[in-house]
């Protein structure tokens, strides 16, 4: 069993690069089958794997999800794990702290959980259906735009823009968001229009 | 002549056989608490100093509450045997006789009393006992709360801990020394456990083992009540 | 990024400057060190406080914050003069030779064409001589005077290493020591990288700061080739791709820009976008925009995008200004001009600078939207947080409606990391409670606005009732089919111009890539520049072959990289003109007598001569710039000036305040300190910590655990001075506000001499709020100026000036 | 690069080691182990280190533990000290190098050592609560604890910290769960830098020597590694770029040893005490064996008798 552990091996697999260490090898003698009362049980046995890339840098080093449940077979999936992608070119399985604690940033006490709403004057939110926070969203956007939409200018030249309405895009979400907004935003003439590219 | 031992409560009373109050009530239920504490903190000190007698430990539930238990039961030993020596103290001060009385010690444990001179309620053995167990348990109270890790461990440093440990170990197994000899005396020297348990020695008792104590009883007594004469 | 991530294992040289990698980008640093194991390469940071990435440098120099341009400018000084140049890359592939206008000067710290009262250029003595044969005049001997050599020497020829330390207060020794490291470099057998992120960007001459470290790599021969290039370390983890899809006041997607009110057509529009090469030869890729902007069109407004209407020219908006960044976004909201506000993710009441000017602003709003998956400041701006957000929510008439929206670990999609690789993931994860995917939330938005327009109609409702809408489910487009979108479609069948015989693409087909787009409306395509990123082969942003011939740390075969799978930028500039790699240890592409090959896909045509055809494709010259011609505000050199707030005035230039050609609003420049101001004499500057994530961490216990609470970080002289205690409160307050929090008192933080005067450092780190597990704090935003960068309008968060004084605990 | 951790399989890996590979187990005996395994080691490298805390988070989310969120006490170590919930802990500290003038930001990761002749397991007094592998793994086994803390008191480290939730002690696992199947410990997996790696002890310091090579060759002429004898080695190993200054790192001893007040405890006064307590019994016994008891005898009673009957005049 030493034999596997020696450091030739340990070049073969270092010349393999992504494919590990010996200590996939680590032929300790025959297997007991009974947990040693010491050593608990591997927590990731028999939960889901979703390779995924962290949300928080743009080093984006490449994550796998552990969830209790699997999403394409339909079913409810509960992350009880994040972990380092050593296949990742990149990241080769490490993760900076905060990457090391994305289960937290998944499970946060502060994720939102429903639609809220805060009235004028109003000290405090209040919940609010989809369905109605979305219609309100669109009925805002219209009369603003309609109130305010510059066809033309001074000089009579088509200019088709709404400068009264702003949108902020944001700096973590997919390209696939990101060109879906910007054909939302840019389809009503909107050019107060940014993103978190600068701070 | 002073009567320097002599406790109020303690009477002679003539009588076939001549009885002698040794210990009050209160006395006795103070020293057999004490006891009874001294020996719980043996067996579960013992479970945590020798993997051997660790199975000690089953005698209070297992090793947590072992653990949890025995600076407690410290804690209770400590006050009462400060009741016992506030008895105690003055009749366990040191005596010119208690010199040769050691000196004669082995007579003394060749059953040959009648070679030491006359002791007064307590014979230098029992007052060694007794100091003994008072200095020892100063070391052990004052040692224990140092490694008591749950309260106290935040207030010393790991070195002062170390040395504790060391110190409470050594002095508990002198501790446990001294009461093998206070047992094995108490056991030998037939008479003193109900002396404990009763609270009143017999005249012969007092006259073989602590005949100047019987002597200072007897004469306070003639003092108290001289002019009555006992019926002829 | 030019280069990747991985391929930062090739270098020889890392200098940090600018950023912060070790802290802000520790897996990304990892390749640093490996190149110091496995090559010993060196590692030089330069940075006013002493890092974790300077706990393991080779060396460390202090500067004060503001000053990199002298520093940089320096060091091309120094090069210069001691003949550490890679003078035929510098001749071959940059535009040294290039003869500039008579009338181009530069004095006391202005360049030719300054008008103070618009605080801005005319720069048309900013560009080349232009020959009768309509190409630039180029003097291969770099001997006329007039030449962008001789203009840059003597440019930088004032930045002489006394200069530079009265400048930036770094030690003379400490700089040449640096200086002697770096020009090593120049030798084609040695690589050097830059590292740079927001301590480059957040100052009002941000870009120029980056372009100071690109031409000295230019210089150098270090773009390019591996182990060198311009790596902008880029913060949130698809900053890139929000800005290649041209989610921007001015943007198109793929680097197309908007129309402006000056053209009407477009024909217009295009007059100006012509790129006509500056050269023989050149390829000027930029020669295609109409395709790339006929096919966005498209993609777009699909069959409603004719020939005949100008492809729905009109359907875009007009810009009436260079651009609605967020500082105009808010200074138009505090002046009461803008009355709705839709935020998907970000946190401008944390993120942007005077924050009693944004909590003002956004007061003023009629409605407020968040999409956030968080518990965000900004949805709560009007929420009373005592001392740590204190307004009256009675007074505030926003209505302000939260959507909770999905996690990374919930949606599936792309993100495009600083190395320009776009990395497909999965959903792994049920979202919590009623949280919905942004995809969603726009896509009901979107709807919910059409069908208002189509029942009631309204102001020009065409471009809305017209947009391209292909999903399979309306409501909830999938990610695919929008990458599939982006990626481009052939409408017609693709044939190739060369050969009409060969088909790119039947009609209906996902594109191979953007040498198939046409500018018929043949084609439609998202976004040019990711083209080929989900084309006939799949879903190459998917793609997970970890091979990685030779070791050279390409890994050509991993998800997509932006342009066309390419690696490495400018990667033809690795190689001579022969078309060998200057150093054969490095080699990317080559050319073997009929086309290029090698480990990268070549950043040129494949056919393309090197003798003949540059390796600047993007450039109408062919070649890079030292000299940037009319394209940048400031200046076509970089050139110092101080920060806005500065302790000292500008040594080379007393006259010059801050950056001439940065936009200041009105109201703004009387909140800013004097040069040099008594009432706040220290030079504060604002950072992140390795333990946390702008404001998102805060909200995980874990990393609130790491890093609980706010503090500010000074030396230990200056506590000393002030009677400040380790770990004891402090007040720290600019012109434009005031914070509380506990000191690090540190030997990290030096002061430092500049100009002869002691400049004392205070440094604040921006992670807390008044949300999340961690405890409530203060941000560097309620001190710093409104004021950007001259050219893109980043907040000048680096440099400000601020007092400070012990302060008494908040009253528990 | 170091080859890196492979990824978790899913699948029921059986542990490839257990009680059966024990080869101290406290206040108690074990059989010896069939076979010796292969000793393990993490080798942390303190001049690659960031001190980014990678290590940490990824300990406290692998190890489910429930840190509570402190406050800012003026220094980077947070929590400030290792805790029950906190098995590793960078420290940090500032040192001007009087020989170069130059700033050292040294920053070591603190946590459990794994020595070979661990004091923690020395004083235990609980039969099993720590045991330790052939492997070189030394782990504690909660339900064995007491909580007495003379753990603690054993380390020459001062790693083990007694929970006030279940009140017993905790400290680094080396993730036993993680190598029982294969794995690396999680703060090895997550470093950024590769400061820490992970396996056998042999290739540890191997690597290390590559490792000292390179720091000599950047000038660090007393670069080396920390693996005291003191302790019978460690199975988590330091490069110093300052070997011949161990405690410039945050106070690292520079020759650990179990304390001789520990041993002397748990060795003489273990013994001797035993000793000392059955022979004063075994005394007692044979004296009453030779001696008999001592008995009032009638002679003493009618001489009690005659005392007070005489109203004390009476002389015998």
């Amino acid at each position: 069993m030493n034999i596997e552990l020696s450091r030739r091996a340990f070049l073969q697999t270092a010349g393999a690069g992504l494919a590990g260490t010996t200590l996939g090898a680590f032929g300790f003698g025959d297997i007991e089958a009974a947990h040693a009362a010491a050593i608990r049980p591997f927590k990731l046995a028999n939960t889901t794997e979703t390779r995924n890339t962290c949300p928080y840098c743009s080093v984006a080093c490449g994550v796998i999800l552990y969830s209790k449940g699997d999403l394409r077979k339909g079913e409810q999936a509960e992350i009880t794990h994040i972990e380092g992608d050593t296949d990742h070119p990149t990241n080769r399985g490490t993760l900076c702290p905060k990457g090391s604690a994305l289960l937290g940033f998944v499970k946060a006490p502060t994720r939102l959980q429903q639609p809220m709403i805060r009235k004028p004057g109003s000290d405090k939110f209040e919940p609010i259906s989809w369905e109605d926070a979305l219609d309100r969203v669109a009925r805002l956007m219209k009369d603003d735009r309609d109130q305010n939409f510059v066809a033309t200018n001074n000089d009579g030249v088509t200019v088709n823009r709404w400068l009264t309405t702003g949108f902020l895009a944001a700096s973590a979400t997919t390209n696939e968001t990101a060109f879906e907004t910007y054909k939302v935003v840019r389809s009503t003439g909107m050019l107060v229009f940014d993103n978190q590219a600068r701070v | 002549m002073a009567a320097y031992d002599v406790g109020p409560s303690e009477k002679v009373h003539p009588g076939k056989p001549v009885v002698v109050d040794r210990y009050t009530v209160g006395a006795r239920i103070n020293h057999w608490i004490t006891a009874a504490s001294l020996i719980l903190l043996a067996l579960s000190g013992l479970a945590l100093f020798h993997p051997s007698l660790f199975f000690l430990s089953g005698l209070f539930g297992g090793g947590q509450f072992t653990r949890f238990i025995h600076p407690w039961i410290g804690v209770l030993l400590f006050f009462s045997f400060f009741g016992l020596f506030l008895r105690f103290w003055k009749a366990n001060l040191w005596k010119r006789e208690d010199g040769t009385w050691l000196a004669r010690f082995r007579d003394v444990l060749a059953n040959h009393e009648e070679n030491v001179p006359e002791v007064g309620k307590y014979n230098a053995g029992q007052k060694f006992v007794f100091w003994a167990m008072s200095i020892l348990i100063i070391v052990l109270i004052s040692s224990g709360l140092v490694i008591w890790e749950q309260y106290f461990s935040a207030y010393t440093t790991l070195g002062q801990q170390r040395v504790a440990l060391l110190v409470h170990a050594v002095a508990a197994v002198a501790i446990i020394g001294v009461w093998i000899i206070h047992f094995y005396s108490a056991i030998w020297v037939r008479g003193t456990i109900p002396a404990m348990i009763r609270g009143s020695v017999t005249g012969g008792w007092a006259w073989r083992h602590h005949r100047k104590w019987l002597r200072e009883l007897v004469t306070m007594r003639s003092k108290e009540g001289s002019g009555s004469k006992p019926a002829e | 990024m030019t280069n990747s991530w991985t391929d930062i294992k090739n270098t020889d040289l890392v200098v940090i400057m600018g950023g912060n990698a070790a802290e802000a980008h520790p897996c990304g640093f990892k390749w640093v060190t490996e190149a110091k194991a496995n090559r010993g390469a060196k590692l030089i940071v330069i940075d006013p406080r002493f890092t974790r990435s300077a706990s393991v440098s080779d060396v460390y120099a202090p500067i004060r914050q503001g000053t990199d341009i002298a520093f940089l400018l320096g060091l091309i000084n120094y090069c210069i003069q001691n003949d550490k140049v890679q003078r035929d890359y510098v001749k071959a592939f940059t535009n040294a030779g290039y003869v500039v206008k008579e009338g181009f000067t530069y004095q006391d710290g202005l360049f030719s064409g300054y008008d103070e009262a618009k605080r801005d250029y005319d720069k048309s003595t900013w560009d080349y001589d232009i020959g009768a044969d309509g190409f630039a005049v180029v003097d291969d001997t770099l001997q006329n005077p007039r030449c962008v050599w001789n203009l840059l020497k003597n440019h930088v020829s004032v930045y002489t290493p006394e200069m530079v330390e009265r400048i930036c207060g770094t030690p003379k020794d400490r700089y040449l020591k640096v200086a002697e490291m770096i020009a090593e470099c120049s030798s084609p057998e040695k690589a050097m990288t830059s590292m740079y992120a927001l301590g480059w960007t957040q100052h009002s001459k941000g870009s120029q700061n980056i372009r100071a470290m690109a031409m000295l790599q230019l210089i150098l021969g270090n773009i390019g080739i591996r182990g060198g290039g311009m790596n902008a370390l880029r913060g949130h983890s698809n900053i890139q791709g929000l800005t290649d899809v041209g989610l921007m006041s001015n943007l198109l997607p793929g680097y197309l820009t908007l129309p402006t009110q000056k053209e009407p057509d477009l024909a217009a529009y295009m007059s100006t976008r012509g790129f006509k090469p500056l050269r023989p030869n050149q390829m000027s890729y930029w020669q295609n925009y109409r395709k790339f902007f006929v096919s966005f069109q498209k993609s777009m407004w699909g069959s409603a995008a004719t020939p005949e209407n100008d492809f729905a020219y009109d359907y875009l908006p007009k810009l009436d200004l260079p651009g609605y960044d967020v500082l105009r976004a808010f200074d138009m909201m505090h002046q009461g001009k803008i009355n709705g506000y839709l935020c998907q993710g970000f946190n401008p009441l944390q993120s942007f600078p005077n924050r009693q000017k944004i909590t003002a602003s956004l007061s003023k709003l009629k409605f407020l939207v968040v999409m956030d998956p968080l518990a965000t400041e900004t949805a709560r701006f009007w929420e009373n947080h005592g001392e740590y957000n204190d307004v009256d929510p009675a007074t505030i008439q926003t209505e302000v409606i939260e959507l909770p929206s999905t996690c990374f670990a919930e949606d599936d999609g792309s993100l495009t990391n600083s190395g320009r690789w776009l990395q497909w993931h999965w959903a792994g994860g049920t979202p919590p409670g009623e949280a919905r995917r942004d995809t969603w939330i726009m896509a009901q938005i979107h709807l919910r606005l059409k069908e208002l327009y189509r029942q009631e109609g309204g102001a020009f409702p065409d471009p809305i009732l017209n947009l391209e809408w292909p999903y399979a489910d309306p409501g909830d487009p999938k990610a695919e089919e929008i990458a599939q979108e982006i990626n481009g479609r052939a409408l017609a069948r693709v044939t190739d111009t060369a050969d009409p015989t060969k088909v790119l693409a039947e009609a209906g087909k996902l594109l191979p890539g953007f040498a198939a787009l046409r500018d018929d409306g043949s084609t439609s395509c998202g976004c040019w520049i990711y083209s080929g990123c989900f084309n006939e082969n799949g879903n190459n942003m998917a793609r997970r072959d970890t091979a990685d011939p030779d070791e050279t740390g390409a890994y050509s075969k991993w998800a997509f990289s932006w342009p066309a799978n390419r690696r490495i930028l400018y990667n033809r500039a690795s190689a001579n003109l022969a078309g060998k790699a200057w150093d054969p240890t490095r080699k990317v592409i080559e050319w073997d007598g009929a086309k290029w090959s090698g480990y990268d896909v070549p950043d040129i045509a494949p056919t393309a001569k090197p003798d003949q055809v540059g390796p600047f494709i993007m450039n109408p010259e062919g070649v890079s710039r030292l000299f940037v011609r009319g394209m940048m505000r400031d200046g076509p050199f970089p050139a110092h000036y101080e920060p806005f707030e500065s302790p000292i005035a500008n040594p080379v230039a007393p006259n010059v305040r801050g950056n001439p050609a940065a936009r200041v609003f009105e109201g703004d420049l009387a909140q800013f300190a004097e040069a040099a101001s008594p009432e706040f004499p220290y030079a504060a500057t604002s950072y992140r910590l390795t333990e946390h994530f702008h404001f998102w961490t805060k909200h995980v216990i874990v990393n609130a655990v790491m890093q609980p609470e706010f503090f500010v970080e000074i030396s230990e002289q200056l506590a000393a001075e002030k009677g400040i205690t380790k770990g004891g409160w402090v007040r720290v307050w600019s012109k434009r506000g005031s914070i509380t929090g506990k000191a690090m008192v540190t030997k990290r933080i030096r002061p430092l001499t500049c100009d002869g005067k002691t400049v004392h450092i205070v440094g604040i780190p921006l992670h807390w709020g008044f949300t999340g597990a961690a405890k409530k704090g203060f941000g560097p935003n309620m001190l710093t100026p409104y004021v950007g960068d001259a050219n893109i309008e980043t907040p000048e968060y680096k440099a400000f000036l601020v007092n400070i004084e012990p302060a008494p605990g908040p009253v528990a | 690069m170091f080859p890196p951790i492979p990824n978790p399989s899913t699948t029921d890996v059986a542990p490839r080691f257990s009680e059966k590979d024990l080869i101290r187990r406290s206040a108690s005996t074990v059989p010896a182990p069939e076979q010796q395994l292969t000793e393990v080691a993490k080798l942390i490298d303190v001049s690659k280190c960031i001190g980014c805390k990678a290590c940490q988070t990824a300990c406290i989310e692998w190890n489910d533990t429930h840190e509570e969120v402190g406050v800012f006490a003026g220094v980077f170590e947070n929590p400030p000290d290792l805790t029950p919930d906190m098995f590793t802990l960078m420290r940090f500290s500032e040192w001007e190098n009087p020989e170069t003038n130059e700033l050292e930001w040294l920053i070591r990761k603190d946590g459990c050592m794994h020595c070979a002749d661990p004091g923690c397991l020395k004083a235990c007094p609980a039969p099993g609560a720590i045991v330790q592998y052939s492997n070189g793994i030394v782990d504690f086994v909660h339900e064995n604890c007491i909580g007495c803390g003379y753990c603690i008191k054993g380390c020459p480290f001062n790693i083990p910290r007694i929970s006030r939730v279940d009140n017993t002690a905790y400290k680094c696992t080396l993730c036993s769960d993680r190598i029982a199947v294969g794995q690396g410990p999680a703060c090895a997996k997550a470093c950024p830098t590769q400061a820490i790696v992970f396996g056998t002890k042999d290739e540890m310091k191997q690597h290390a020597e590559g490792r000292i090579t390179d720091l000599k060759s950047r000038g660090y002429a007393n670069a080396g590694l920390y693996d005291p004898p003191g302790v019978g080695g460690t199975h988590v190993m330091y490069v110093l770029h300052h070997a011949d200054q161990p405690e410039l790192y945050s106070g690292l001893p520079r020759e650990p040893r179990i304390s001789p007040l520990v041993e002397a405890w748990k060795g003489i006064t273990k013994y001797a005490g035993l000793t000392v307590l059955g022979v004063a019994a075994g005394v007692g016994v044979l004296h009453h064996l030779i001696m008999g008891p001592n008995r009032v005898t009638e002679d003493d009673e009618e001489h009690a008798e005659e005392l007070t009957e005489g109203d004390g005049h009476g002389r015998v």
